[in-house]
């Protein structure tokens, strides 16, 4: 069958050439990481972020039966959430 | 009387045909794996009950004027579901662990070995009377090996949208059963040592890598596959609202509210597509046989790329996290530390897996850019 | 000048007509209704508010362009966004008191005779000068009487888009009515003794039966009715994604963010139907005047429906759940509630009543079903 | 009017028609919950869930002051969504 | 080598034009703006994404067939998204201080002198070579001066969409410009006495006031100017959504999710008009030019205006709030604040400018109808 | 430049109806303000909100180690919320 094995050809130069390109493009995106974004890393490093300096970001509610307000407006916000969600019906 | 006569002639029971009564099986069958064995439910639930709505007689729902009509044609042909989806899954991934260990992305390369292998079985198979798969048939159906839900419908909604109900069955279905595929062949790849490798703990990874990291990846397409720009663009675009930290509120409802509803619509149009016509017949046993050969063959890829890998890198790799490169976010990369904990109960690998598995994710969308651009034209 | 002369022109006022202003009013009408009295108020107010700007001059809302032109083309007359606010409906209902107590699935039955005695209704109507029902309009005007919104929208834009205004005013605000029009009809139709009866508690239901109950209803549906699939599918597609539990998030999102988006559309391009030419006649007093008797005769057909099964099953049945029958869910079951408390402080029917209440949900669209087989063709 | 009386017939075989078939319907639908529901729910009854066993699904939070790190991990999150919502404008 | 050679035909870099890469480095300031100078990230971050994806080579992303194709004409061109905004913003809004203060709208009406003598600027700039501003340019481009972003694409899309990349572009950066362009302005036109201003405490407004103002601008809207009610309609829809009370749900997925979701395929579809025909020419430096001057002009407007009207007034009118008018809520009632706190760390005038700011909106809106009335014909 | 010219009359009656139009509309609606919401806010008052009358309302959790049901309820909300979005991957 001719059709056949032109058709085998043809699956089979897109096997080389697809793994070749994907290999390829794969790689060179390790180059970009190891030189680009490595440069990038130590130019523009992570702000050093000191814990009490955000006492806001996570709101430190472990200890217990302290709540911030912060975390009062989150809960009545909630509160409020599940109640339009829950109290208004169809 | 008359009425009576007209009710019963506009009855499903008056206008069965078989194929459709088998394919409301079929679509009885998904619903099954996805409540009950929990396959992927979130698009084997929606495609299920679509497959059953598209084959009731009479009430046409893939027809003109039909609602599974609209949600195909708006969404399904046009690329925009799958696309949208893959911007909320772009929001969804952390390349925290590739930008740390770049390595890892040649076994995500090696991976999609497991496409392009299935590409040449599935012209093979044009052996077998009353299968004639043309190039891009067989190329829609390669891209099951990709283990990537969006990119395989996608590229068959564009290659062979005759296929892509049959497609999406197998790549969800095995996209599901990798817990089950995949670790023999881990197991038969490597040595109960190789298996104990630990490998050195992660470097962490600046805000501004992250940023710049899928901008990178959208240059590198647009310069070498701009075929792939449609799929890569937007998971880059999804992955930059993540990381960038200035559209949280963009960010979450993409990986939210409109994630959620594109999968329903998703479920439902690609669910259309299983009509019997397009379904029953020897066709589907070879896209099913084909894929379990694609999702083997890239596992095993991606295990023997890592052992080669572990053998010429000076810091250990340890081969299982190759399996990870089929993608299948995050199940393959589990799976991998499942079996690493087997043999050494202290080994993380869930962490060192990411990489592969994420790349992965990049791996087939390349794959699926090249064979638009060869084989789509 | 002449730029004066223009905007001038351009204005409001100089290109109103009467009508505009009516139906203006009948808008802010619809508004006072949602806000001040809270009538159904989340598709009342945004279709008071559709019907004001439909009916600005000059603007061209509902023209080709316009933006109400797109919302009622693509999501109405298409039958989309009825159907997406049904699947969000079946995500919210918990089928469980009809399980646990199957025989109420005949109240919800009896309930529908006020559709199709509003249907012969219609007809009659045509007696009177200027209106001529056709079957089709007195088959939409009919479905009033299943109190049930979606139901009823989606019938008329298959049946009689021009009534469609018309019929979603009169379908909700006699929903709203519904705590002022159903206790007169119980009362009457029930003996103070009959109103005390308490009822026996309710079995738990099993997760099982709860997944597979969907999935029976909607292959009945499609063995006997196919044309009800959509409005049926839909509905137990929101349910099986609810009690399946595994796919939780679409089953949220299917309740809160699709359902609600999808609402202010539906409202806003319901409300474009709202214009003088297809509102301002005889035939939208008949309908209102339908609508009032559909929901009566629903109401004593319940009641009277509950009696007769009282008498004859050994278990007690409390005539008023049957008033439930009617859908308006779940205002309905909280009357029958409120109603027995007045009669017995120690009955609580709200469980018992939700029975009836959702199976008249199905009745209602079997019943649009059956319309749309029998006179839609 | 024989047009009226033949609407009439029309809308009269309609309702009856109708009100057959729904009764028909549901009933079939009764027969339904009776046999193929009531057997399933007998051959696949619901895990008898020990509320211990599971104490991480409803988190029992009520007694004072003692918040579990699932409710605190719920808290942030909400105070996180809370500021998304409402911290960033336009 | 047929494959090869056919893969470097469909690459980037076979393909590029210069153009396009210039288009992308635009896209690409775009985003630098948006996530390290924070300029009105969101939409810029989407909108520069867009220009990138619409400048790739071979992707035809802006051809038909292509996603962004059908983004812009289904939302864009249409007015769809920028109204479903406008709903968004109107439900976000609260009219609370322009009730309290009404004389307040005065500083919204004058602060729209920066559209109006832009239009003039626009023309005059039609002696420069290579700039041939016809009336609708200029009205398009003149609305930069409303300084509010869904008003602007909406006119520009309807009276010069080949111009709408640069208009938006230049609407959003000078919106973000905000807090560097007035204060100079702002220090120059009044005297440190008249920025020491502390005004009367606003009186409280009642639920009623609320949810009436916006029936009676739509009203007064329907009346003088029809043209304007889809842009002041859907901002009046949503504001009333929020007053009202009785539909929460809907208000927050307007101010949420479906804000949300409009915006990113806002932003990419207004990036995708940025291709280089369209950007790379003398008139989009123009069209800069004029937006900075327009801004200028409208803040130095609004200040004036309330320096007059705190002579002519008995309760002491800060003229700093009068920079407030030009919209840019709430970055320009925050400007205003700051500057007055400069000048008296105890004089807050964030409530007070809240109400030219509000009154901006409302006057961009009118002034937007007024264009489209008399040069959108 | 004769149409540079009746360009420049068009732009100018443009600013001027415009500007007039833009300050007749937005007057009007002070008088709107002034008459008909000042009218309807002192037919209308708000109810006056006995703070304990809805102690439901706004949940009064600021009290350390004393949270009432429905703030209970809304975090169980937000927990079950939180792990139906984290929990379940892609
Ligand atoms: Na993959
Ligand atoms: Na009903
Ligand atoms: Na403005």
């Amino acid at each position: 069958m001719d059709n056949m094995q032109q058709q085998f050809i043809e699956a089979g130069t897109l096997m080389l050439a697809g793994m070749v390109f994907v290999f390829a493009f794969l790689g060179v995106l390790i180059i970009f990481i190891n030189t680009v974004l490595a440069r990038l890393a130590i130019k523009f490093p992570d702000p050093i972020v000191v814990p009490h300096s955000r006492p806001n970001k996570k709101s430190k509610s472990t200890t217990s039966g302290d709540i911030s307000p912060a975390v009062v407006a989150a809960i009545s916000g909630a509160v409020k959430r599940y109640r339009s969600q829950h109290g208004q019906d169809k | 009387m008359d009425s009576l006569t007209k009710l019963w002639l506009s009855t499903g029971l008056a206008n069965f045909e078989l194929g459709q009564v088998v394919m409301m099986l079929v679509g009885c069958g998904l619903l099954y794996l996805a409540i009950a064995r929990n396959f992927e439910p979130l698009l084997l639930l929606p495609m299920g009950f679509g497959a059953i709505l598209t084959n009731i007689p009479v009430a046409g729902f893939s027809e003109a004027g039909g609602l599974l009509h609209y949600i195909y044609y708006a969404g399904i042909d046009t690329g925009i579901f799958p696309l949208i989806i893959f911007m909320g899954v772009g929001a969804m991934t952390d390349f925290g662990a590739l930008i740390a260990n770049p390595k890892t992305l040649l076994l995500g390369a090696a991976a999609q070995f497991g496409i392009f292998a299935t590409l040449f079985g599935a012209i093979a198979l044009n052996y077998v009377p009353g299968i004639e798969f043309t190039l891009k048939d067989a190329s829609a159906i390669a891209i099951i090996g990709g283990a990537d839900g969006p990119t395989a419908i996608f590229l068959a909604s564009k290659l062979a949208p005759e296929l892509l109900g049959a497609i999406a069955v197998a790549a969800y279905s095995y996209m599901a059963l990798v817990p089950i595929i995949q670790p023999p062949i881990m197991r038969a790849l490597t040595t109960e040592e190789e298996r104990k490798i630990e490998m050195k703990q992660l470097r962490p990874v600046t805000k501004i890598e992250k940023i710049i990291f899928p901008l990178g990846v959208l240059m590198m397409t647009i310069f070498f596959l701009p075929s792939a720009t449609p799929l890569v663009g937007m998971f880059c675009l999804g992955n930059l609202m993540r990381e960038s930290g200035v559209v949280d509120r963009l960010s979450t409802t993409a990986q939210n509210e409109l994630i959620n509803i594109t999968t329903i619509f998703l479920g439902l149009g690609v669910g259309s597509k299983l009509s019997a016509e397009a379904f029953l017949n020897v066709e589907t046993l070879g896209i099913l046989a084909l894929g379990a050969v694609a999702f083997s063959i890239g596992t095993a890829s991606g295990v023997l790329m890592a052992k080669t890998m572990n053998k010429l890198s000076k810091d250990p790799i340890n081969p299982l996290i190759g399996a990870a490169g089929v993608s299948a976010v995050p199940m393959a990369a589990r799976v991998a530390n499942k079996v690493g904990l087997e043999a050494n109960p202290h080994n993380f690998l869930l962490m060192h897996a990411m990489g592969p598995n994420v790349a992965g994710v990049l791996g087939s969308a390349v794959a699926a850019g090249i064979l638009l651009a060869l084989v789509g034209g």
